[in-house]
């Protein structure tokens, strides 16, 4: 009989997300073919709600053998990823844990406030300890109130003082507008800060727009393929970038069904780091066909 | 005039005889459930419907106050956010309550929840009505003000019910009586009782005149003002217990709770059989369309042919297949 | 300063000038309203007794619909005051009044159309058992009620799909459900037909054996003759006088009506032969209106239809100018067409004047200009410009040619009186320079100078060789005007009469009879 | 008629008079600019200004074409996304032609992008006007589509445009004409052109006829189908205008690109002047609309009042004022 693998995952609403589908799918294509008694299920869904519908969904039509689950949020998926660990799934968590985390079999962590702290000492270090920045944040949830936790608790007690903080959410529009604003209320900016590498994109061309240079560093976040790039052509507002790679989901995918066909049982945590991206090392980080 | 007093009774007895145009969304319904049936057998398994029909609770009774705004002429776009705002100040409530009422905060916060449901439902009345705004924009207005409220309650996070009232207020969502589960209930005692007051009392006659003609209310001695503004008050009403039905669910409230619910209450009143314009409100409409609504929805997570990235093409799709279907069976 | 005129011979009581004979149940007095700084109504003072049928006359948009609107609470006045039985009233609303006991009967059609006959006749006021709303119980005293009028629509009916002659007698039917002590009437007939006609007035004076005041408007001064005790006659939004109304004549109305002498009502009908056919219909029918009717007119003929209530002759022009479902063999000058919706009638040449002037003749909160020209743009065009100089023009000339009174040129549609919106749809309608005008109800709410005047352009149309269909529900009218007339009975043709059989009676005969003996009329 | 012929030339004059009711919309222009600068005097520097009034022709130049359909009585929510997939197939077709047509892929994909709204609008108009649905629903359908088209086309990620294209298209976003923004010149001149169709043809006459009331214009000999799915192809050129403007801007389209856009347009619409329930349409009323929003969100970023978590509750509040404001300015 064919075992089963569920993948439940936010549908694609910006560039990071939809790199999480992209490789999904092609893991669930990979696996599909090569192994011929596994099938990967890959269904994605636009809010917190709707994922806790889709796994009652998948759960009540089949038998699942494992469940890969990237969730909205910890808090509102813990009750019901339970339900299903209780009809013995096994249950892989990506990115944000549950909140009782002896459900989780398999975990695979993102570390997103270290994506604000590695940030943080990146800009504290080339400002020299201080300066004048702005923030760009997304869109109000885990992720994002994660990341700039991790920002702003490492920066606490240094000279860089966040002249100002608002929501962009991870939209390059709207933070092109955003940033064009705050440029016109700040006559001097040292650093910005988009928490994602979308809104980096606006950010960098209502610099460019508006020809200023006091602005030394424009940073973002996740490692998408044009800022990667930006770092391996050795850019000098964007030198580095944090990795936040979508593909852990993949990761996480091939370990569950290794733990499924294979002989050893794969359980345990995985933290994954999000060291800085240079010039140095940015190759590895480059995905060119990847959407993101 | 021998024709005029043949017609007469004839036409009198139409009153009582099956009507197409109104048993449309039921048969779109069951439509999609032979559809869903020939796409994978398990759609329709007792879980399954069992779950599609509870989950579409929330938007059923928020569609119930919908169809009273909507009758009444009258738009109601912040119910998304009103839901998410009203879970917040609930489970806030609860949680400072919880150390001293232990369970009984519970009780008490939905008694809160209901409260201030009613002030938002007062307050789009009021800014509609007396304000003189149009209800899209309006409401467009408070939606924004609702979805700023629960962010700034929430940080930007989440605020999540105390542990100790979890297990205790679980069943409010989970639960069930005589085998069926406690949203479904609650959802048609509030459909009920919706399809009471608008069809059966002074009251909701008034509202649908109040949408068919304003002029003609007023000339009738109905306060236009008055009737739209309760209206609002009721959908407030629903919403509250809408949220009373969602808090136990996911046992959270952050600042995307109940995005673009409001669209989707929208097309379950017009599914089920309502105008836009007002007029006329159809209760059991609406409950069948949130129930086509959350189905289509199921059937995409069901379904192996589409796309991730279409599933929202598709169920655009069949939501303008079910209308037309509806339109042309007249 | 007397603005009345000279009457041939004297009336016989002096004009009361509306002092006190007796306790009056409503009573306005010194009542003036003011429309954006244009006074449309100076100083009006009435009293009301009770078992009285008072009528009200004046030329269109001498002020009396303001005036009926101003003692119902529609409206309230600039100046002067109400009261009722002594004692001073102010409604702000008119379920204010209605609660004092005054209904009226609205000229415009005022029902919400989306809801049905019984949910508009209770409409504010729904009987209720127990808090639950007595369906049963209002749905059997509406049939009771409406019965009682001669309408035969169901009660469930929408108010959407009922004809116009049946909403008329709805909103009767409104006004008479509960017991007043005042009902107004705004020209309750222009929409009805002899025996609906015959029924209503026989109501009235049922209201008037009870004691119940009546208020009386209507531009058929036959009917007013008839009902009267009293005659107020309004000019300008001023008072002309009071009159006992069984002294006045209809030419003595007229004259107090206009200020002036009067030509005859209908002008002389030509003497020469018709010409070829115009418009030749077969085997027109409309499902569930009409069945199998087959006609022509000729170039140069006024061609009559004539029918009662629900005769289907609206449905049945509807249906052959492509506006409800229909089949019909069309021939225009000799030229098999088919005729899939208005655009093409009227690019065909073919004009039609509805009935319902609020509801599908003209948009209310637009202003005139724009309204005249909405089914012929393109004559208003220079390249892809609209010309707006051209479009005052026309304007201009249509309120001088039918004497369309308004108070200011960029006036809104809704702004005029009935009548005057009767005439502004009617100059529309020509304004598309058809060859064939067919008219459904020319002269609804126009006074009796002005009708004169229509029928004129009427018989100018066909004198320059245009063909023309009159669809009317004053049968006097039609053997006026027409040259032949067709009678519809069911949704067919049950007659035709033409020369000495067109009489009223005939007429009245073929309407309802299923054999009809004509009789020879006309000579005597 | 002495009466009459003496009123006649004093109302034609009245005609000229400055209405209060029209000017509505600007006199809020007014207030908010005089509010701005008392706030932050940097908000009315010539580069903010223009910054602002540059970004918000987009919804300008859509809220021109929801002019149309908004006064012919309908609603188009498809818009945001409508953008969005047009500037998807716009941007996939510069880049497939840049290798043979080079910088002429320009205009042929900007042709593309006319044709693709076109299509896009006459779509939308005939499911609403031969498919008799709901305009709400209707579109909000077609929202679904066109947004779950470009995911699919972007796999859920970004198209950018081919660098070879980038700087040459640049300028039309961010280029000047006689130190006048480029997009600011195009939104007033779709404006203009938008004002002459809607005030000086016939079909703007008819347009606002079958808003005012489908049977009077069906009686009139207008049809109420062509004259609507024509206001909805007029909707569909605009957005297209829209799109050639937005791609130079950041150089990609997204799945997230024109989110939310149809609220902003019918917001700015409304706030023009232009009555939802139709009959009546204000162009430069729409246009003041467009600049009001776009300076409110503005004025967010430059006061320093507002956490950053209640910043979409101040838009509605202001939202709702300015609306105030302008019912009660009559
Ligand atoms: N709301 C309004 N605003 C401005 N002028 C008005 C308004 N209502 C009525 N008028 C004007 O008041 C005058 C009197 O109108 P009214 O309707 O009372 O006339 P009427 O005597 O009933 O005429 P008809 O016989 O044609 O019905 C008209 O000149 C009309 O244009
Ligand atoms: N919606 C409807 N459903 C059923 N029957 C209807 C409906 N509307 C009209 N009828 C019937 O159609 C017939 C023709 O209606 P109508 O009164 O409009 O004819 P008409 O000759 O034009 O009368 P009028 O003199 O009022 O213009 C009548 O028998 C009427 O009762
Ligand atoms: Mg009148
Ligand atoms: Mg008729």
């Amino acid at each position: 009989d064919k075992k089963v693998v569920a993948v439940s995952i936010p549908a694609a609403d910006h560039g990071w997300t939809a790199g999480v589908v992209y490789h999904a799918q092609a893991a669930a294509k990979e696996i599909n073919a090569a192994f011929p008694n596994v099938e990967v299920v890959v269904k994605t869904s636009p809010s917190a709600a709707d994922q806790v519908s889709a796994l009652e969904d998948l759960s009540a039509s089949r038998k699942l053998d494992a469940l890969v689950i990237l969730p909205y949020t910890s808090e509102e998926l813990t009750q019901p990823v339970k339900a299903i660990k209780d009809i013995g799934t096994f249950i892989t968590v990506v990115d944000r844990g549950l909140t009782d985390a002896s459900i989780q079999d398999l975990y695979l962590a993102g570390d997103n406030i270290a994506v604000g702290a590695n940030t943080a000492k990146f800009m504290i270090d080339k400002l020299g300890g201080k300066g004048d920045i702005v923030v760009l944040r997304g869109i109000p949830t885990v992720i994002d109130d994660e990341r700039i936790k991790g920002f702003q608790d490492t920066i606490k007690g240094t000279g860089i003082k966040v002249l100002d903080i608002q929501y962009a959410h991870w939209n390059s529009d709207e933070a092109f507008k955003l940033m064009q604003d705050y440029l016109a209320k700040y006559p001097h900016i040292d650093a910005v800060w988009a928490n994602d590498d979308d809104m980096l994109l606006g950010v960098l061309e209502a610099v460019k727009q508006s020809g200023r240079t006091d602005i030394k560093l424009a940073l973002g976040g996740n490692g998408m393929k044009d800022i990667v790039k930006k770092v391996i052509d050795g850019d000098a507002v964007t030198p580095v970038e944090t990795p936040y790679p979508p593909a852990m989901i993949k990761t996480a995918i091939y370990m569950t069904v290794a733990n499924l066909i294979g002989q050893a049982p794969v359980r345990g945590h995985v933290k994954l780091d999000a060291p800085l991206i240079t010039q140095a090392n940015a190759k590895e980080y480059y995905f060119p066909d990847s959407p993101f | 005039m021998t024709a005029l007093i043949q017609s007469a009774p004839a036409s009198s007895a139409r009153q009582y005889r099956f009507s197409w145009a109104d048993a449309g969304p039921f048969l779109a319904l069951a439509a999609l459930l032979a559809l869903g049936f020939l796409i994978n057998p398990d759609f329709l398994s007792p879980t399954n419907l069992a779950n599609v029909i509870t989950r579409s609770a929330y938007i059923a009774i928020i569609a119930v106050g919908a169809t009273f705004v909507i009758s009444s002429g009258a738009l109601d776009l912040s119910v998304g956010s009103m839901v998410a705002f009203i879970a917040g100040i609930t489970i806030m409530f609860m949680n400072i309550m919880a150390p001293s009422l232990g369970v009984w905060a519970i009780p008490a916060g939905m008694a809160v929840a209901v409260v201030t449901g009613l002030l938002c439902g007062l307050a789009n009345g009021l800014v509609v009505t007396v304000g003189q705004i149009e209800p899209f924009i309006a409401t467009l207005g408070t939606m924004g003000i609702f979805r700023a409220l629960i962010t700034y309650m929430t940080n930007g996070g989440t605020i999540p019910i105390d542990r100790s009232l979890r297990e205790a207020y679980r069943p409010v969502y989970f639960g069930t009586v005589a085998g069926i589960p406690i949203p479904i209930l609650i959802s048609a005692a509030v459909a009920a009782l919706g399809a009471f007051v608008l069809y059966k009392t002074k009251y909701g006659r008034r509202c649908a005149a109040v949408g068919a003609s304003e002029d003609v209310a007023r000339y009738s001695g109905i306060s236009v003002v008055s009737t739209r503004t309760i209206a609002y008050v009721i959908q407030g009403a629903c919403v509250a217990i809408a949220a009373i039905c969602y808090v136990p669910r996911l046992g959270a409230a952050t600042p995307t709770t109940g995005q673009l619910w409001e669209l989707q209450v929208i097309t379950a009143v017009v599914i089920g059989g309502t105008a836009l314009r007002g007029g006329k409100g159809r209760i059991w409409g609406t409950i069948a369309g949130a129930v086509i609504l959350e189905l289509i929805a199921n059937l995409m997570v069901l379904s192996d042919f589409v796309s991730e990235y279409l599933v929202a093409a598709v169920q655009g799709v069949i939501i303008i297949i079910a209308m037309l279907v509806q339109r042309f069976s007249k | 300063m007397s603005i009345a005129p000279r009457l041939d011979r004297d009336i016989v009581a002096a004009p009361t000038d509306g002092r006190p004979v007796g306790p009056a149940v409503l009573r306005a007095a010194g009542l003036s309203k003011q429309f954006g700084g244009v006074t449309v109504l100076a100083d009006v003072t009435l009293d009301v007794l009770p078992g009285e049928i008072h009528a009200i006359i004046g030329e269109n948009g001498a002020g009396k619909s303001t005036f009926m609107r101003l003692l119902s609470g529609y409206i309230e006045p600039t100046e002067g005051k109400l009261s009722m039985a002594g004692r001073d009233v102010r409604f702000a609303k008119p379920d204010q009044a209605q609660a004092a006991g005054i209904a009226l009967v609205h000229q415009e059609i005022l029902l919400a159309d989306a809801l049905t006959v019984v949910d508009n006749l209770y409409l504010g006021r729904e009987l209720t058992r127990n808090g639950i709303v007595d369906d049963a119980r209002m749905r059997a005293l509406a049939s009771a009620k409406l019965a009682e009028l001669g309408c035969e629509v169901s009660p469930t009916a929408l108010v959407r799909d009922i004809p116009l002659a049946d909403r008329q007698l709805v909103q009767i039917a409104r006004a008479l459900l509960d017991h007043h002590r005042v009902v107004i009437f705004d020209e309750p007939t222009a929409v009805l037909t002899g025996g609906e006609v015959e029924r209503l007035l026989a109501i009235i004076f049922d209201l008037k054996a009870r004691g119940v005041a009546v208020l009386y408007i209507s531009h058929r001064l036959d009917e007013v003759q008839r009902l009267a005790d009293k005659v107020t006659v309004l000019r300008d939004g001023k008072m002309v006088g009071t009159y006992p109304g069984h002294t006045l004549t209809q030419i003595d109305m007229a004259r107090l009506m206009v200020g002036r002498e009067l030509a005859a009502l209908y002008p002389p009908k030509r003497t020469d032969k018709a010409g070829a056919p115009m418009l030749v219909v077969r085997n027109a029918t409309v499902p569930g209106f009409a069945e199998d009717v087959s006609f022509s007119v000729r170039k140069g003929e006024i061609l009559g239809f004539a029918g009662m209530i629900g005769a289907g002759r609206t449905e049945l022009f509807e249906g052959i100018l492509g506006l409800r479902p229909a089949t019909a063999a069309i021939e225009l000058k000799g030229v098999p067409m088919r005729i899939r919706s208005q655009r093409e009638a009227l690019d065909a040449g073919i004009g039609y004047l509805t009935e319902d002037r609020k509801g599908k003749g003209l948009l209310l909160q637009e202003r005139l200009g724009p309204n005249l020209t909405l089914s012929a743009l393109a004559r208003f065009h220079r390249g892809p410009v609209m010309r707006t100089s051209l479009e005052t023009d026309a304007l201009a000339k249509a309120v001088a040619d039918y004497d369309i009174r308004v108070k200011s040129l960029v006036s809104r549609a809704g702004q005029l009186s009935g009548g005057n919106q009767q005439k502004l749809l009617l100059a529309k309608v020509l304004l598309t320079d058809p060859s064939v005008v067919i008219i459904d109800e020319p002269t609804r709410g126009i006074d009796i100078a002005n009708k004169a005047q229509i029928y004129v352009f009427i018989q100018d149309l066909v004198a320059q060789g245009k063909a023309c269909v009159v669809i009317s529900s004053e049968m006097q009218e039609l053997v006026g005007l027409c040259d032949r007339i067709i009678v519809m009975r069911e949704g067919r043709i049950s007659g035709e009469v033409s020369g000495e059989e067109m009489t009223e009676s005939n007429i009245a005969l073929l309407a309802t009879s299923e054999r009809a003996q004509l009789a020879q009329g006309g000579s005597q």
